[in-house]
């Protein structure tokens, strides 16, 4: 993941407000990709593209707006405690090279994968910091990536793995 | 049974011997033959008791099947003597001499399929039915539904639906293909 | 006349002293457990299928629309209102129901000044003896219709195994009336079946042995009914009536024994000739079941249609896709040629979008049909997976009904669950036994076996044929040898693939970890369209809705001239197929005839 | 016969041996005696001619509960025809559910398991002895008796209980259906039954003392309605009218069907022919069910099914075919004959009620001659049901 780095900054980040600005930015890069990858495909399968993009602006806009709450400790509080899933999707952890001209399960692919390695970062960065509200707003960003992730694989089963004849 | 059938079988002219259990067989007989046939079997083998006489109404093969059935209590046996008579003005010879018992089950025969039993005594009086005007009733022409319908007033609020249709109307009113 | 004569009745007075024997209290005594008293109806249970009034011999009961009971798949939606003026207690009712929602209770005793109170719905108006425990209901083993259906006889997994001969024979004229019989014809079934097929009518036309009137039922609605008679995917068994407590009616195999008993050559007269010359032309692209279906009601109606099939026979998926086992293909050429008959033009070996180009269709016809199917299989893109010995099982398939000659390897391994899975399978499991004598088929599926895509009847005859099935097995990785040869694939257990939602979410334990030896991986998952026969222009042209071409409720798609049909829109499934076939050529002659209107 | 040497001279016979009965001439009178329900008789009449209080002439008259129950079954299918035969006999419909589902078993070739024989036996039985009690109730009634069908009715209506509790229903009891019986005995049966069967034995006892051993009884039974061994075969007359004139009919022994070739008895005879005698018979009948119903619960089966696997019952056809099916009912001879024609409905069906002799020609012949006050112990004394003659 090219956001690797992004990860490692963001783990030496102090305040709320600075750590979702991070995220915030990893969000808008995304969904600039994927806007930028939506005329490049087939429009047969631009609906996918489209709606990983849309997803990730949701992402964008939601992160956006908690940064301008004042009560965004009492807001984590009540979200962290959502279990995240951390199963993971072999299929997808083998993240394709995103040619030209991807087809559908290739872009799913790569989207799971993103997720699937956002998951695990702010997995991992929750761990490694001390009960608090930090350590909270990671679980909470860990939750959405793993939620979203979830949407995208019942995607992929049904387009890659269902309807034999 | 066998032997009765075989002894009888040429002299009363009998058809269509069926054993339908080891006591019970019954034959066809043609109508000159009954006569001689029942007394036969009343004096000389021991079918004393008339157990009933009916008739079944073979509309399709425009005739009336007569059953006599005779019973032999000393060897616990029973034979149905069959008599097929035209449907068209049936009319049968009466056994109330034989039997007098015989002429409540002509009378009713008079009365349900509209078969005559000339010399039967009191066969055109009213039996079981009071006025009636209609097709003898137990003849297969006589529609009992229809009979019911123009009768009797259907009690007011039923109605029912068929489930198929129902549910076309329903799910898919317009007779559209798939889901 | 003796004195005892004169004295003995006296000894009646001994009474005067006895305790009354009437009952005390005659308005609180509860009647016996087995009471037949006013009914009970558990409506949750109840499907509305209308049994009961079909047995009342005193045409006591109504079926009606209840409140708070919606019709559905599988429910009438009507519930049995009683009119108890006409019901004497007989409880064949009860007795006969096919889900056993109806019982009674045992409850006798009931005043009410208004006689039309009388007449109500049982377990919809609620009655304070709806919570009765007594009261009679059908005792144990107390059944007035078979609850199995008569089996179909096959060839033994012995038998078969090694051939390719059909191996499902067909019903007996006696087994099938006896299957008949059990059918209570209510006809829930007919909403579940995509066209709608005249279940019950067929069936009692096998029951009345007039296999002309049933054929003609059979056409009314479905061309394919002989292929449909041996493999549909049958979803209105899932509906019948009778599988609440027993197996439902074999429907499929009915309709399979109503073409087989009336002789071919009849066909042609029993189904009609088609209307008089339109002069419209339509172009269908794809000769499977939707294209054929289409085709058929167009020609019929005297349209001029051509089809345009890229293979050298038509069928589609029916006849490259499913094994020569379970369908024959003079079946199917018999079916094709039927539809032929009605005056079809058919161009073989015809690649739209090389050989001629959508846009010349357009030009030279009033309509075209895109009925293009499913054709490309979907590859699980492990490592490993694009070795030249991973097969996807279409392709495969497709060859072995070419009759192209395979090697089969010694061993293999199929990744999937659903039909197609066990097609190939089965396929492949032949074959080995034909060249090798042995059989090394191991079958992985993500799903456990309670969530198998395929029919059960495929698993257990899969299962029979030797075939080892493993569920639960998320495959991982193709393993390539030392040589570059394949060596088998690699699997991780699957902990549970759906979360409580049922939606997708699998879970893996990496520590159960498995390598299953096959010198062939055939993939046997999902399958798509090959879309680009229709150029980027008219791709982009297009609508689109979650990769499948965008059609209107008629198949119409977002271009005028274009509609579309079969498993490329919604499947994938014979009858399905055939239903859009017909919905499209319904739109395509309501738009002609609109526009007739408008000359 | 002594009491009727007396008998007026009116009305002469003819010289072809008619009577010459002149309404106009002051010395006869038409009487109806019915159609109300005139006891256990049930809804029929009885033109009856009375010189005085004589009877010359009666002519018997039903009709008044004609449902066209054969008919009917021609409409229904197979199955649907078991719930409506029973209504053909109010106080013993057992029969026509025996009969009906024999006939059609029969013709059908469905095996009846074991135990549902021995089901059905028992609930003849149980019948047998209902239908007795209101018989004794009501020739006690005919003659003035009037608490012995009270009694009777309470020893009926513990054996209704247990009817109710075995057969879900007191009355009709639409438990003997084509195939078998509906269920099994419900627990604790046997002992239930046996403390109604003490009852019942204990009532007899007193209807004994009371009414066979009553002077009253006597004077006005004995000698009433004289039945001539020699008209049996000729009337058609079965059951204890047959057996109070000396004749041992009884198809249970004659011609045994369902389990009574398993069960030890003797048909009951007496041999005075008379109505005293036909109710003496009755009671000792009765008596002999009481000991039928025990042998019955000690020797069936318990294990086993009760019913047959039928086709189903809602396209049941069946091959063409004709059978008459018979039993011994409290009345007599009960049958049914039944065609059928390969359809799923009957071609026909003949109920023959031991009711459609006895009534009708029998009774006829019986009643000349006799005391008007008398017609009614004599009726009863023949043991009819109307419903069984006009169906």
């Amino acid at each position: 993941m090219t956001e690797g780095r992004g990860y490692q900054r963001m783990k030496a980040q102090s305040s709320l407000k600075d750590i979702l600005a991070v995220a915030t930015e990893f969000e808008r890069t995304a969904r600039d990709f994927y806007a930028d990858l939506a005329p490049k495909v087939s429009k047969q399968i631009r609906y996918l593209v489209e709606e990983l993009a849309e997803e990730e602006q949701r992402h964008f806009d939601l992160f956006t707006q908690l940064q301008s709450r004042a009560d965004i400790e009492e807001m984590l509080q009540e979200q962290v405690d959502t279990p995240a899933s951390d199963g993971r999707f072999s299929d997808c952890i083998h993240l394709p090279e995103l040619g030209d001209k991807p087809d559908d399960q290739a872009v799913l692919q790569y989207a799971l994968g993103r997720e699937h390695a956002a998951m695990e970062q702010y997995h991992s960065l929750a761990e490694s910091t001390a009960p608090g509200p930090i350590h909270d707003l990671f679980k909470f960003l860990a939750a959405e990536e793993t939620q979203h992730k979830a949407e995208l694989e019942k995607i992929y089963y049904e387009v890659v793995h269902s309807g034999g004849v | 049974m066998e032997t009765l059938y075989a002894r009888l079988k040429e002299p009363f002219g009998l058809t269509d011997w069926v054993l339908q259990k080891p006591d019970l067989c019954f034959v066809t007989v043609a109508r000159e033959q009954l006569r001689p046939l029942l007394l036969h079997l009343r004096d000389l083998e021991g079918f004393t008791h008339l157990v009933l006489l009916t008739a079944v109404d073979w509309i399709e093969e425009d005739r009336f099947q007569l059953t006599y059935l005779l019973h032999d209590r000393a060897k616990a046996r029973d034979i149905g003597v069959r008599l097929m008579l035209p449907r068209e003005d049936a009319s049968m010879d009466s056994i109330h001499e034989l039997w007098p018992t015989a002429a409540t089950y002509q009378r009713e025969l008079r009365e349900m399929f509209g078969i005559d039993f000339p010399g039967s005594p009191r066969v055109n009086e009213d039996f079981i039915l009071e006025g009636w005007a209609d097709l003898p009733p137990y003849r297969r022409d006589f529609d009992t539904l229809q009979y019911a319908h123009e009768a009797y007033a259907e009690r007011a609020g039923r109605e029912t639906r068929d489930p198929a249709r129902h549910m076309k109307e329903q799910l898919y009113p317009d007779g559209g293909q798939d889901d | 006349m003796s004195v005892r004569d004169l004295l003995s009745p006296f000894t009646a007075w001994k009474n005067l002293f006895r305790e009354p024997v009437s009952i005390k209290d005659p308005f609180n005594r509860p009647a016996s457990e087995r009471y037949r008293g006013f009914h009970k109806n558990d409506s949750e249970k109840c499907i509305g299928c209308g049994t009961c009034e079909a047995i009342c011999q005193n045409g006591a009961i109504d079926m009606l629309p209840a409140d708070g009971v919606a019709t559905q798949p599988g429910d009438s939606g009507l519930r049995p209102r009683i009119d108890y003026g006409r019901c004497c207690w007989c409880a064949l009712c009860v007795d006969v129901c096919m889900t056993g929602s109806l019982t009674m209770s045992n409850e006798y005793k009931w005043v009410e000044a208004d006689p039309d109170k009388f007449r109500f719905m049982p377990g919809v108006d609620k009655k304070h003896w709806d919570d009765y425990e007594d009261g009679y209901r059908r005792p144990d083993g107390h059944r007035l219709n078979a609850p199995e259906r008569i089996d179909m006889p096959e060839l033994a997994p012995a038998q078969r195994i090694d051939s390719f001969v059909e191996m499902v024979t067909g019903y007996t004229v006696e087994q099938a009336q006896l299957e008949a019989d059990r059918c209570v014809t209510c006809g829930i079934c007919v909403a579940t079946c995509p066209t709608h097929m005249a279940i019950p009518d067929y069936i009692r036309a096998i029951r009345d042995g007039d296999y002309e009137r049933g054929l003609k039922l059979l056409y009314d609605s479905n061309p394919f009914s002989q292929i449909c008679g041996k493999v549909c995917t049958r979803r209105c068994e899932t509906t019948c009536a009778a599988s609440h407590e027993g197996d439902p009616i074999a429907i499929r195999w009915l309709k399979r024994h109503i073409t087989e008993q009336v002789p071919h050559e009849r066909y042609r007269e029993i189904i009609g000739a088609p209307g008089p010359a339109t002069g419209r032309k339509i172009a269908i692209v794809g000769a499977g079941p939707a294209g054929m279906t289409a085709a058929f009601d167009l020609a019929r109606a005297g349209h001029q249609v051509t089809v345009y099939e890229s293979e050298s026979h038509a069928g589609g998926m029916t006849r490259y896709g499913i094994p020569e086992y379970r369908l024959p293909s003079d079946t199917i050429q018999r079916e094709i040629d039927l539809i032929v008959s009605m005056g079809v033009e058919m161009h073989y070996n015809t690649r739209v979008g090389t050989d001629i180009s959508m846009q010349q269709l357009q030009q030279d016809n009033d309509a075209v049909i895109l009925a293009i199917g499913l054709w490309m299989g979907r590859s699980t893109r492990i490592p490993g997976s694009d070795h030249a010995n991973v097969f996807k099982a279409v392709d495969l398939l497709r060859r072995i009904r070419d009759g192209e000659a395979i090697e089969a390897p010694k061993s293999l391994v199929v990744i999937g669950g659903g039909n197609v899975a066990m097609d190939i399978a089965r396929s492949m499991a032949r074959l080995q036994k034909q060249q090798h004598g042995e059989i090394a088929v191991t079958l992985t599926a993500l799903e456990d076996k309670a969530h198998f895509l395929a029919d059960p009847v495929e698993i257990k005859e899969s299962i029979e044929e030797q075939i080892h099935i493993l569920d639960s097995r998320g495959p991982q990785e193709c393993v390539i040898g030392d040589q570059g040869g394949l060596v088998g694939l690699r699997t991780w257990k699957v902990l549970s693939i759906f979360d409580e939602q049922h939606r997708f979410a699998p879970s893996y334990d990496e520590n159960d970890e498995q390598l299953h030896k096959g010198e062939w991986v055939i993939e046997a998952i999902g399958q798509m369209s090959d879309v680009s026969l229709l150029g980027e222009e008219l791709t982009e042209q297009l609508e689109w809705n979650r990769g499948r071409l965008q059609v209107d409720d008629d198949g119409r798609t977002s271009e005028s001239w274009l509609w579309a049909a079969g498993d490329c829109v919604k499947g994938p499934d014979v009858v399905t197929a055939v239903a859009t076939g017909h919905k499209v050529a319904a739109s395509i002659e309501a738009v002609f005839a609109q526009q007739e209107a408008q000359t | 016969m002594t009491e009727y040497s007396n008998r007026s001279q009116y009305p002469q016979a003819r010289a072809d041996g008619s009577l010459d009965i002149d309404l106009t001439s002051g010395k006869y009178l038409k009487l109806w005696q019915g159609p109300n329900h005139p006891g256990i008789t049930g809804n029929m009449s009885v033109e009856l001619t009375v010189c005085g209080d004589e009877v010359v002439e009666g002519k018997t008259h039903v009709g008044y509960l004609h449902r066209g129950f054969e008919k009917l079954m021609e409409r229904r299918t197979f199955i649907q025809c078991f719930p409506i035969v029973c209504r053909i006999c109010v106080p013993e419909p057992d029969f026509n559910e025996y009969c009906y589902a024999a006939a059609v078993e029969e013709l059908a070739g469905i095996e009846v398991p074991e135990k549902a024989d021995w089901i059905r036996t028992l609930i003849l039985e149980m019948g047998r002895i209902n239908s007795y009690l209101m018989y004794l109730g009501g020739q006690a009634g005919a003659f003035g008796l009037g608490v012995i069908g009270q009694w009777t009715t309470y020893a009926r209506d513990l054996m209704l209980d247990r009817f109710e509790e075995l057969t879900g229903a007191r009355i009709y009891h639409m438990f003997i259906m084509p195939g078998g019986v509906r269920d099994d005995l419900p627990e604790g049966f046997d002992q239930r039954m046996e403390e109604t069967l003490q009852e019942i034995e204990s009532t007899l006892q007193d209807v004994y003392d009371t009414m066979f051993r009553n002077a009253v009884f006597k004077k006005r039974a004995v000698g009433l309605g004289y039945v001539d061994p020699a008209w049996v075969d000729e009337y058609g007359i079965t059951g204890p009218v047959a057996r109070g004139a000396g004749v041992a009919k009884d198809v249970r022994r004659d011609q045994p069907y369902l389990v009574y070739d398993r069960l030890d008895f003797e048909p009951v005879i007496a041999t005075e022919s008379d109505t005293y005698a036909r109710a003496d018979v009755r009671r000792r009948d009765l008596l002999m069910s009481v000991d039928l119903i025990r042998q019955i619960l000690a020797r069936m089966p318990r294990q086993g099914e009760v019913m047959a696997t039928l086709p189903n019952v809602l396209h049941w056809k069946i091959p063409r075919g004709e059978t008459y099916v018979r039993g011994e009912c409290s009345r007599g001879e009960y049958g049914y004959y039944l065609v059928t024609d390969g359809s799923g409905y009957p071609r026909r069906v003949n109920v023959r009620g031991p009711s459609y002799t006895h009534a009708m020609t029998l009774l006829e012949k019986l009643i000349v001659n006799v005391n008007i006050s008398n017609v009614a112990g004599l009726m009863v004394s023949l043991h009819t049901y109307p419903p069984e003659i006009e169906r």
